[in-house]
C-alpha cells in the first residue's frame, strides 16, 4: 500500500500529543506506512468557517496541496482538522469553478484528488475489524468503556461514513476487536460544547458535565474518544466544571488509539496515559488485573470440571470390573 | 370519410393557454375534417348534445374531442356517439389539457402543440373501424384478501346479498388490527364489543368462507372469471378436530414472542392468539417449538383432548374460481425502531408504540388493563409500578421525510388523544399526561369535540412542540423537548413514553399487488383508479379496494369504504353477462406461419392452435380471453396480427401526421 | 366563443420554428401516459416540442415505430412504462425491455447519438418524475439539435 | 408590532438555496432543532425561531441576534429535522454574512474566533499558549484557562516558545485575500 499523507495538526503537537504518539504507534504496528505532511499549516477549525467560507475552504485546500506530494490519500485523526479537510475535498473536486477560486488566492494551486479519511474509518478500511480482532496481547475484556463520538465524527453522515447520525458504530466496532467492554449508551453523539471551550465555558460545562454523569449512569470506567477538543473538554477541563458546576465526577477519558495501543500490548507509559489530568493508568491496571483473574478462575473451573470427569470414568470403570467379578462367580 | 372535430375551452382550464377557436377552424383543413367546432363545456350536457346533434345533421361518421386525459371522458363521450347512433369505437380523444394546456404558459405554443395533437387523433380516427363488444358468462362468487374490520364488513354486506365470499386472512384468526385495540375514537367505545359480533356472524354465515392462516399465491385471468391459486399454511394442528380448548397453550412449556400483544407480552409456542379469535384454533411458530428444534417435548400432542396435532402436516394448495375481487389488506405500524434512533431505538423498556400501549389498556391485554412501566413488568420481586407521568409524542413515522414519510398517517392525533383520556381514566386523574404535537388533525364527525375533552374535562397538557432526544436518567425516561409557543426548551422526568407510530404499508403490500396487477403509490398504498371519480376501483377491472391499504384509514372511514366497495361489486356481479372490450387482438390467418410465437408470448392463454378445413392449424384468438394487451402483436415475425382500437397502421399515422411537415 | 385566431395562427410557436426538436413520446396507457396526466393535474410544467402516443403496454410496441419515427424526421424518441413487476398485463414490460435494449445498442450503429432514444419506467404515481424524465430527455436532445439529413 | 418584510425573505431564500442547498420555507415549525440545541439557553431566539424569522424576512435582526453568534455548529438540529433541513448550515451562512458586516454582538466568539485567524495567519499553525494570552487580553478576562496552565505545561501540553511553520507566509496572505474578498462582496 502507497504511503499515506499524515495530517497531525495543530493540537496534536502539544495539547493532544498522546493522541499522536499513540496513533502513530498503532500505524506502525499494524504495519501502516505514513508520510507526514510537508509544511502542513492549521486547517482553519470552525473560527475560520464561521469567519469566511473562501477562507476555510482555502486553508483546508492548501494542506490537500501538500498531501497530494505524498500520495492520494490523507489521514486526519483529529475530527475537526478531519471535517475541514473533506468539506474542502468534497466541495473542491465537485465544483471546477470554486477550486479556481480557492487556488487564485493560494501560492501554488492544487491540482490533486487526494482523498481524506477519518481515524476510525481509516483503522476500519485498511486493516479490517477481523484482523484487528486477531492482534490483541493484553486482555482487556474488563474494561468497561463507553465510545463517545461527539459531533464531527456522526455528523453528517454525508462527511463521516457512518449510516447514522444517532448511532454511529464504527469506534464500537473497532473498541470490541481491540478486546474491551464496550456498554451501550444514550450519549454517542450529544455534543460536548467543543468550538466555544475557551470563550463559552458556561456552553461547554452544561454539555461536558450532561457526558460525563451519563458516562457513570451507564456504569463505564472511561470514557473513550478520538477528538482531541472533545478530550480537552472532557478531561482537561473536569476539575474546572466540577468547581464550576459543584460536582465531583472522576472520569477518565481515554484515546481511541490508547485503547487499542494497550490492546496491542504497548504500557501504559508507551501510550502517554500520564498525559492526562484525570489519570486512567489504575483503572486500566485494575481492569487489565481482573481480566487475569478471571482467566485464572475460569482455567480452574475447567480443571475442577476435567478432575470429575476423570473421577467419573474412573468409578464408572471399577463398577463394571466389579460386576464382572461376580458374574464369574 | 366524414369526420367530425370538436375542441373544448374547459371553461379556461384549455382556454387560457389554447386557442379552442382557432385551433378548432384550422383542423376544418384536415382530410377528412367535414365538420369542426369549440364548445366551453364539451362534457356537459348541452356539449354532448352539440356533439349528438352535429352527428345526425352533418351525418359524421368518425368523431374527435380535444378536451381533457381519456382516463377522465372517453367512456362519456363514447357514450355520447353511441346516442347518436354512432359506433363507439369510431372515436378518439386529444387529450389538450392535461398533455398541454396545463403544462404550457405561453399560449401560441400551446395553441400549436393543441393543433398537433388533434392531428394525431384525426390521423388515428381515420384507421379506425366500428368494433362490437363481446358478452362473457360471469362467475358471482368474490374473493375477499384481508380479514380485518375492512374484509369483514364487504364480506358480510356481500354475504347478505346473497353472494358467496371467500375471505382469506394471513394470520390464524380474522379481525386484524381493530382486534388489538381496547377502546375506539371519538366515542371511546369498546373496540371488540363492536368488532368481536362482526367477526362471528362471518363465521355463522352460510355465504362465508374464512380461510385464515392462508395466502394469495397467483391470480389469472379477468374481470368475472379470476382463477386464484391459495396456499393454506401449515399449522401443525388439525383444524377440522381442533376444538379451541386453549388446553395446549397453558401446558406449552416453550415460550414465544406474541406478535398480537406487540411483543410487550410472550405467548407459547403453540397458541391460539386471542380469546375471541375466530376461527379459535390453535398453531404452532415451529421457529420456537421444542419439539421442531430440539427434537423433544410433544407436550401439546399427550394434553390435546382432540388429538388435533399433526407434526407433520404441510401446506395446502388449491385453486378457486371468482369474479371479483377486494383488497383489503390494511396496514403496519411503522416500525419506529429502525429509524428513531435519538430515541434509544427501542432500547429503553418505558418507551413504547401506541399500539403495545393500547394492548397494555386492553382488559383482555397481558396487564388486564392496568397501565404499568414496562420496566416494571414480568420481574421477581417486583412490583409493577404504575407511571406517575405519561408522555405521548405525535408524528412518528409522520409527516417526516427524514424517515421516508412526508404523509399524515390520519389516526395518530385522535388515537393519542383517546390514549391521553384512557391513561387519565386507568391511573387516575392526578397522572400528568403530556402530548406533543406539531399540529392537532381533527377532522371527522366530533373529532374536535374529542379532543377539546380530553384536554379541558381531562387536564390533558399539549404541548406544540417536538421532542429531539429520549434517555434515561436516574429511572426516569428524560424527555428533551420543545414548547415552540413559549419558545422555550422543556426537560419532562417521564415514567413512560408513548410514541404515535403511524401506518405504514403492510409488508409484503408491493407484492401482492404485482400478483394482483394492480398499481401502488413510492409508499407501498394500493392506488385506486381515479382519486375522486373511481376511489374504490383500481385500475384493473374486477379487482377494488377495501380500508387503509389503499391509504391510512380510520376505522370509520373504513367501514364506510367497505361498504362502497361491496355496493360496487354487486353493481358489476348484478349483470349474467359482461361486456368485454372489443380492443383485442385478431389473427389474419391467411398469413399466419404457424410459428406460435404469439402463445408462447401471450401472458393470458388467449391464442390457440385453431384447425381449418384443409387441416391446416393457424393461430386464432380467444376474443373472451384476450385483454389486449398487444404483446403477441409486437412479437409475430409476420406481423399478421393487429390490435384492433390500437393497430399498427393508426400509430404510424399518428407519427407520420404530427412529423408531417 | 372568446379568443381571437390571429394569434395561435401565427407561426411563432411552430415545432419546425428555429432551435426547435421533434420528440415522440411512446406510453403505455396504464403507467406513463397516466403520470403525464398527474404531471398535468399537478401543473408541472414541461417542454414544448413533445408530442405522445398512447398504446396499452409498452409490450406492445415494435422497435420499427421508433425507427419509423426517425425516418419520418423525428430528433428523439422516449419510451415510458411501467415499472418491472408492475405492468398491467403482468409481463409486457419484460418483452418491452427485451426488444429496446437491442434497439438500444443497434441505434448507434445506425449513427444515431444514445441521447437521441431512451426508454424507462414512469408508474402513474410518479408525476413528479415523468416530468423530471421528459426534461431532461428533450435537454439532451436540444443538445445535440436537429439530426442532420432527416431520413434513415 | 413588527412588519414582514417579503423582499428580504425572497432574496435570503433563493440565496440560502443556491448557498447551502437548504430551503427555509420548507420549515413546518415543530421545534425539533430547538429543542435538541445544546447551546439554545445561551441564544435570544430558539432556531425554530430563527427559521420563521428567514421565512418572513426579519434578517437584520437575525444578523444581530447571539443566537447566529452562539451557535456551536454541532449540526444536531440538521441531523434531526424531519423535513431534512440544513438547520446549522443555514446558522453558520448568516455567521459569514454577520462577520463580513463586522457585525459586533456582546459575546466572546467573535473576538475569539478573531484572535485565533490572526493567530495561525501569524504562526501556520496554531499557538495554544498565545492564543489564549491574546483573547484573554482582548476579552477582558485575564485569568480565564489560568487554571490550567500549569498541568498542561508539566505535561508538555502546552509550547511556550511560538515558532513560525514553513507555510506561515501562504496562510497569511490567504487570509488577507479572502477577508479582502469579503468586506468588498459585503
Amino acid at each position: 500500500m502507497a504511503g499515506v499523507a499524515y495530517y497531525p495538526g495543530c493540537s496534536l503537537r502539544h495539547s493532544a500529543i498522546e493522541f499522536d504518539r499513540s496513533t502513530r504507534i498503532v500505524l506502525e504496528s499494524l504495519g501502516i506506512d505514513y508520510e507526514v505532511v510537508k509544511d502542513w499549516t492549521c486547517c482553519g477549525a470552525s473560527p475560520a468557517h464561521m469567519t469566511n467560507h473562501l477562507l476555510a475552504q482555502a486553508l483546508a485546500t492548501r494542506n490537500l496541496r501538500q498531501a497530494a506530494k505524498i500520495g492520494e490519500e490523507l489521514l486526519a485523526p483529529c475530527p475537526a482538522c478531519y471535517q475541514r479537510e473533506k468539506n474542502a475535498e468534497v466541495e473542491v473536486h465537485a465544483d471546477a469553478d470554486f477550486r479556481a477560486e480557492v487556488n487564485e488566492i493560494m501560492d501554488e494551486p492544487y491540482t490533486g484528488e487526494v482523498r481524506v479519511w477519518s481515524l476510525p474509518e481509516f483503522l476500519k478500511e485498511k486493516v479490517g475489524l477481523a484482523t484487528l480482532a486477531k492482534l490483541p496481547t493484553t486482555d482487556l475484556s474488563q474494561l468497561k468503556v463507553v465510545p463517545y463520538y461527539g459531533c464531527l465524527l456522526a455528523r453528517p453522515t454525508e462527511l463521516t461514513g457512518e449510516c447514522d447520525t444517532e448511532q454511529p458504530m464504527i469506534m464500537d466496532q473497532l473498541l470490541a476487536a481491540a478486546g474491551a467492554d464496550v456498554v451501550w449508551w444514550n450519549y454517542k453523539t450529544e455534543c460536548c460544547g467543543a468550538s466555544v471551550g475557551v470563550p463559552n465555558k458556561i456552553i461547554q460545562q452544561r454539555l461536558s458535565e450532561k457526558i460525563l454523569s451519563q458516562a457513570e449512569e451507564a456504569g463505564a470506567d472511561a470514557i473513550v474518544a478520538a477528538c482531541p477538543l472533545c478530550h480537552q473538554n472532557l478531561d482537561m477541563r473536569q476539575h474546572q466544571l466540577n468547581d464550576a458546576m459543584g460536582t465531583s465526577h472522576h472520569m477518565p477519558v481515554l484515546y481511541l488509539t490508547q485503547v487499542i495501543g494497550l490492546g496491542l500490548g504497548f504500557t501504559v507509559k508507551e501510550m502517554m496515559l500520564d498525559k492526562h489530568l484525570i489519570d486512567p493508568t489504575p483503572v486500566v491496571e485494575r481492569a487489565i488485573a481482573k481480566a487475569a483473574e478471571v482467566r485464572a478462575e475460569a482455567e480452574r473451573k475447567a480443571q475442577e470440571a476435567a478432575e470429575k470427569a476423570r473421577k467419573k470414568a474412573e468409578r464408572k470403570k471399577q463398577e463394571a470390573k466389579a460386576k464382572n467379578v461376580e458374574e464369574r462367580e | 370519410m366524414r369526420i367530425g372535430v370538436f375542441v373544448c375551452h374547459c371553461g379556461t382550464n384549455i382556454a387560457a393557454t389554447v386557442d379552442s377557436e382557432g385551433i378548432a377552424a384550422r383542423a376544418g383543413e384536415l382530410k377528412g375534417v367535414v365538420h369542426t367546432e369549440d364548445i366551453i363545456y364539451t362534457c356537459s350536457e348541452p356539449g354532448q348534445q352539440a356533439i349528438q346533434q352535429a352527428i345526425r345533421e352533418k351525418n359524421l361518421d368518425r368523431v374527435v374531442v380535444a378536451a381533457c386525459s381519456p382516463h377522465m371522458h372517453e367512456v362519456t363521450f363514447r357514450r355520447t356517439v353511441e346516442g347518436a347512433g354512432l359506433n363507439p369505437y369510431l372515436f378518439e380523444m386529444a387529450n389538450i389539457r392535461e398533455h398541454c394546456s396545463w403544462i404550457h404558459a405561453d399560449k401560441p405554443e400551446g395553441s400549436e402543440k393543441a393543433y398537433d395533437l388533434i392531428k394525431m387523433a384525426v390521423a388515428k380516427v381515420r384507421d379506425l373501424e366500428p368494433l362490437y363488444a363481446n358478452e362473457v358468462e360471469v362467475n358471482k362468487d368474490v374473493l375477499v384478501i384481508g380479514g380485518g374490520v375492512a374484509g369483514i364488513q364487504t364480506a358480510l354486506d356481500l354475504a347478505e346479498a346473497g353472494l358467496k365470499v371467500t375471505v382469506v386472512e394471513k394470520e390464524t384468526t380474522i379481525g386484524g388490527t381493530m382486534a388489538q385495540l381496547d377502546k375506539t375514537f371519538p366515542t371511546i367505545d369498546c373496540s371488540a364489543c363492536i368488532l368481536t359480533p362482526r367477526m362471528v356472524d362471518c363465521a355463522q354465515h352460510e355465504n362465508i368462507e374464512i380461510m385464515a392462516y392462508s395466502e394469495v399465491d397467483r391470480v389469472q385471468g379477468y374481470v368475472g372469471n379470476f382463477t386464484v391459486d391459495i396456499r393454506k399454511k401449515a399449522s401443525m394442528v388439525d383444524w377440522d378436530k381442533c376444538i379451541g380448548c386453549e388446553l395446549c397453550q397453558q401446558k406449552c412449556p416453550a415460550k414465544a414472542p406474541d406478535a398480537f400483544n406487540e411483543g410487550i407480552a410472550t405467548t407459547k409456542a403453540i397458541y391460539i392468539p386471542f380469546p375471541q379469535a375466530v376461527p379459535k384454533r390453535a398453531a404452532i411458530q415451529v421457529d420456537y417449538c421444542r419439539w421442531f428444534q430440539e427434537g423433544k417435548c410433544r407436550v401439546c400432542e399427550r394434553v390435546c383432548p382432540a388429538d388435533a396435532i399433526d407434526y407433520e402436516q404441510q401446506d395446502e394448495y388449491m385453486q378457486k374460481e371468482f369474479g371479483a375481487i377486494v383488497v383489503a389488506t390494511g396496514q403496519d405500524v411503522f416500525p419506529w425502531e429502525e429509524y428513531y434512533h435519538e430515541y434509544g431505538s427501542g432500547r429503553i423498556p418505558d418507551v413504547i408504540s401506541g399500539l403495545q400501549y393500547e394492548r397494555m389498556l386492553n382488559a383482555s391485554g397481558p396487564t388486564h388493563g392496568h397501565v404499568v412501566r414496562p420496566s416494571t413488568m414480568g420481574q421477581k420481586d417486583v412490583e409493577p409500578e404504575e407511571p406517575k407521568t405519561v408522555v405521548f409524542i405525535q408524528c412518528i413515522g409522520s409527516r417526516d421525510e427524514s424517515v421516508g414519510r412526508p404523509y399524515c398517517s390520519n389516526v395518530c392525533c385522535m388515537y393519542t388523544a383517546k390514549q391521553a383520556i384512557l391513561t387519565k381514566d386507568h391511573v387516575g386523574m392526578e397522572t400528568e399526561v403530556y402530548v406533543f404535537y406539531i399540529d392537532i388533525r381533527a377532522f371527522g364527525k366530533g373529532y374536535e369535540e374529542f379532543v377539546k375533552r380530553a384536554q379541558t374535562e381531562f387536564g390533558v397538557k399539549y404541548v406544540r412542540g417536538r421532542v429531539s432526544k429520549l434517555y434515561e436518567e436516574r429511572g426516569k425516561v428524560k424527555v428533551r423537548g420543545m414548547d415552540t409557543l413559549l419558545g422555550k426548551q422543556v426537560e419532562i422526568d417521564a415514567d413512560l413514553v408513548v410514541l404515535a407510530s403511524g401506518i405504514t404499508a403492510a409488508d409484503g403490500a408491493s407484492e401482492l399487488a404485482q400478483r394482483l396487477n394492480i398499481s401502488y403509490d413510492q409508499y407501498g398504498f394500493f392506488k385506486e383508479s381515479h382519486p375522486k371519480l373511481r376511489p374504490l376501483e383500481t385500475n384493473t377491472a374486477g379487482i377494488f379496494l377495501a380500508g387503509a391499504c389503499q391509504a391510512p384509514k380510520d376505522i370509520p372511514t373504513t367501514v364506510a369504504q367497505a361498504s362502497g366497495t361491496a355496493a360496487k361489486v354487486l353493481g358489476l356481479l348484478a349483470k349474467d353477462k359482461l361486456k368485454t372490450s372489443p380492443m383485442i387482438a385478431r389473427v389474419d390467418q391467411s398469413r399466419c406461419v404457424s410459428c406460435w410465437k404469439c402463445i408462447e408470448v401471450c401472458p393470458f392463454g388467449a391464442p390457440e392452435k385453431e384447425e381449418l378445413r384443409d387441416g391446416s392449424y393457424k393461430s386464432h384468438i380467444i376474443e373472451t380471453v384476450c385483454q389486449g394487451c398487444g404483446i403477441c402483436v409486437a412479437t409475430c415475425p409476420v406481423n399478421c396480427i393487429d390490435l384492433k382500437g390500437f393497430g399498427t397502421q393508426s400509430v404510424l399515422d399518428q407519427i407520420e401526421e404530427v412529423l408531417l411537415t | 366563443m372568446a379568443q381571437a385566431t390571429e394569434k395561435a395562427t401565427g407561426t411563432t410557436a411552430s415545432w419546425d420554428g428555429e432551435g426547435r426538436v421533434k420528440v415522440v413520446g411512446i406510453l403505455c396507457n396504464w403507467c406513463s401516459y397516466a403520470g403525464a396526466d398527474g404531471a398535468g393535474t399537478a401543473r408541472l410544467r414541461q417542454p414544448f416540442d413533445f408530442r405522445i402516443v398512447r398504446v396499452p403496454c409498452t409490450g406492445r410496441i415494435d422497435p420499427l415505430h421508433i425507427l419509423k419515427a426517425f425516418e419520418k424526421g423525428a430528433d428523439g424518441v422516449l419510451v415510458s412504462g411501467c415499472h418491472p413487476g408492475d405492468c398491467h398485463y403482468a409481463e409486457g414490460n419484460y418483452y418491452a425491455r427485451r426488444k429496446l435494449e437491442l434497439l438500444e445498442r443497434m441505434l448507434p450503429q445506425l449513427g444515431f447519438e444514445p441521447e437521441r432514444f431512451k426508454y424507462t419506467w414512469v408508474s402513474a404515481s410518479e408525476a413528479q418524475r415523468w416530468q423530471q424524465v421528459v426534461t431532461e430527455f428533450i435537454k439532451g436532445v436540444e443538445k445535440l439539435g436537429p439530426r442532420e439529413g432527416r431520413a434513415l | 408590532m413588527i412588519r414582514y418584510n417579503p423582499e428580504q425573505a425572497r432574496e435570503y431564500r433563493e440565496k440560502l438555496i443556491e448557498e447551502v442547498q437548504a430551503d427555509v420555507a420548507e420549515c413546518y415549525q415543530c421545534g425539533n432543532c430547538s429543542a435538541g440545541c445544546p447551546a439554545n439557553f445561551t441564544f435570544d431566539y430558539p432556531p425554530n425561531q430563527l427559521m420563521r424569522m428567514l421565512q418572513v424576512g426579519l434578517v437584520d435582526e437575525l444578523l444581530h441576534s447571539k443566537s447566529v453568534q452562539n451557535c456551536i455548529q454541532c449540526l444536531t438540529c440538521s441531523a434531526r429535522c424531519p423535513r431534512t433541513i440544513d438547520v446549522a448550515g443555514i446558522i453558520e451562512d448568516l455567521k459569514t454574512i454577520a462577520a463580513a458586516r463586522g457585525i459586533a454582538v456582546p459575546e466572546h466568539v467573535e473576538t475569539f474566533n478573531h484572535a485565533f485567524l490572526k493567530n495561525i495567519a501569524r504562526f501556520g499553525q496554531l499557538n495554544e499558549a498565545l492564543l489564549l494570552v491574546r483573547f484573554n487580553l482582548e476579552s477582558g478576562q485575564p485569568f480565564n484557562d489560568a487554571g490550567l496552565g500549569m498541568p498542561m505545561l508539566t505535561r508538555g501540553k502546552l509550547d511556550p516558545i511560538p515558532r513560525r511553520a514553513a507555510g506561515a507566509g501562504e496562510v497569511r496572505r490567504i487570509y488577507d485575500k479572502a477577508m479582502e474578498k469579503a468586506r468588498w462582496q459585503a
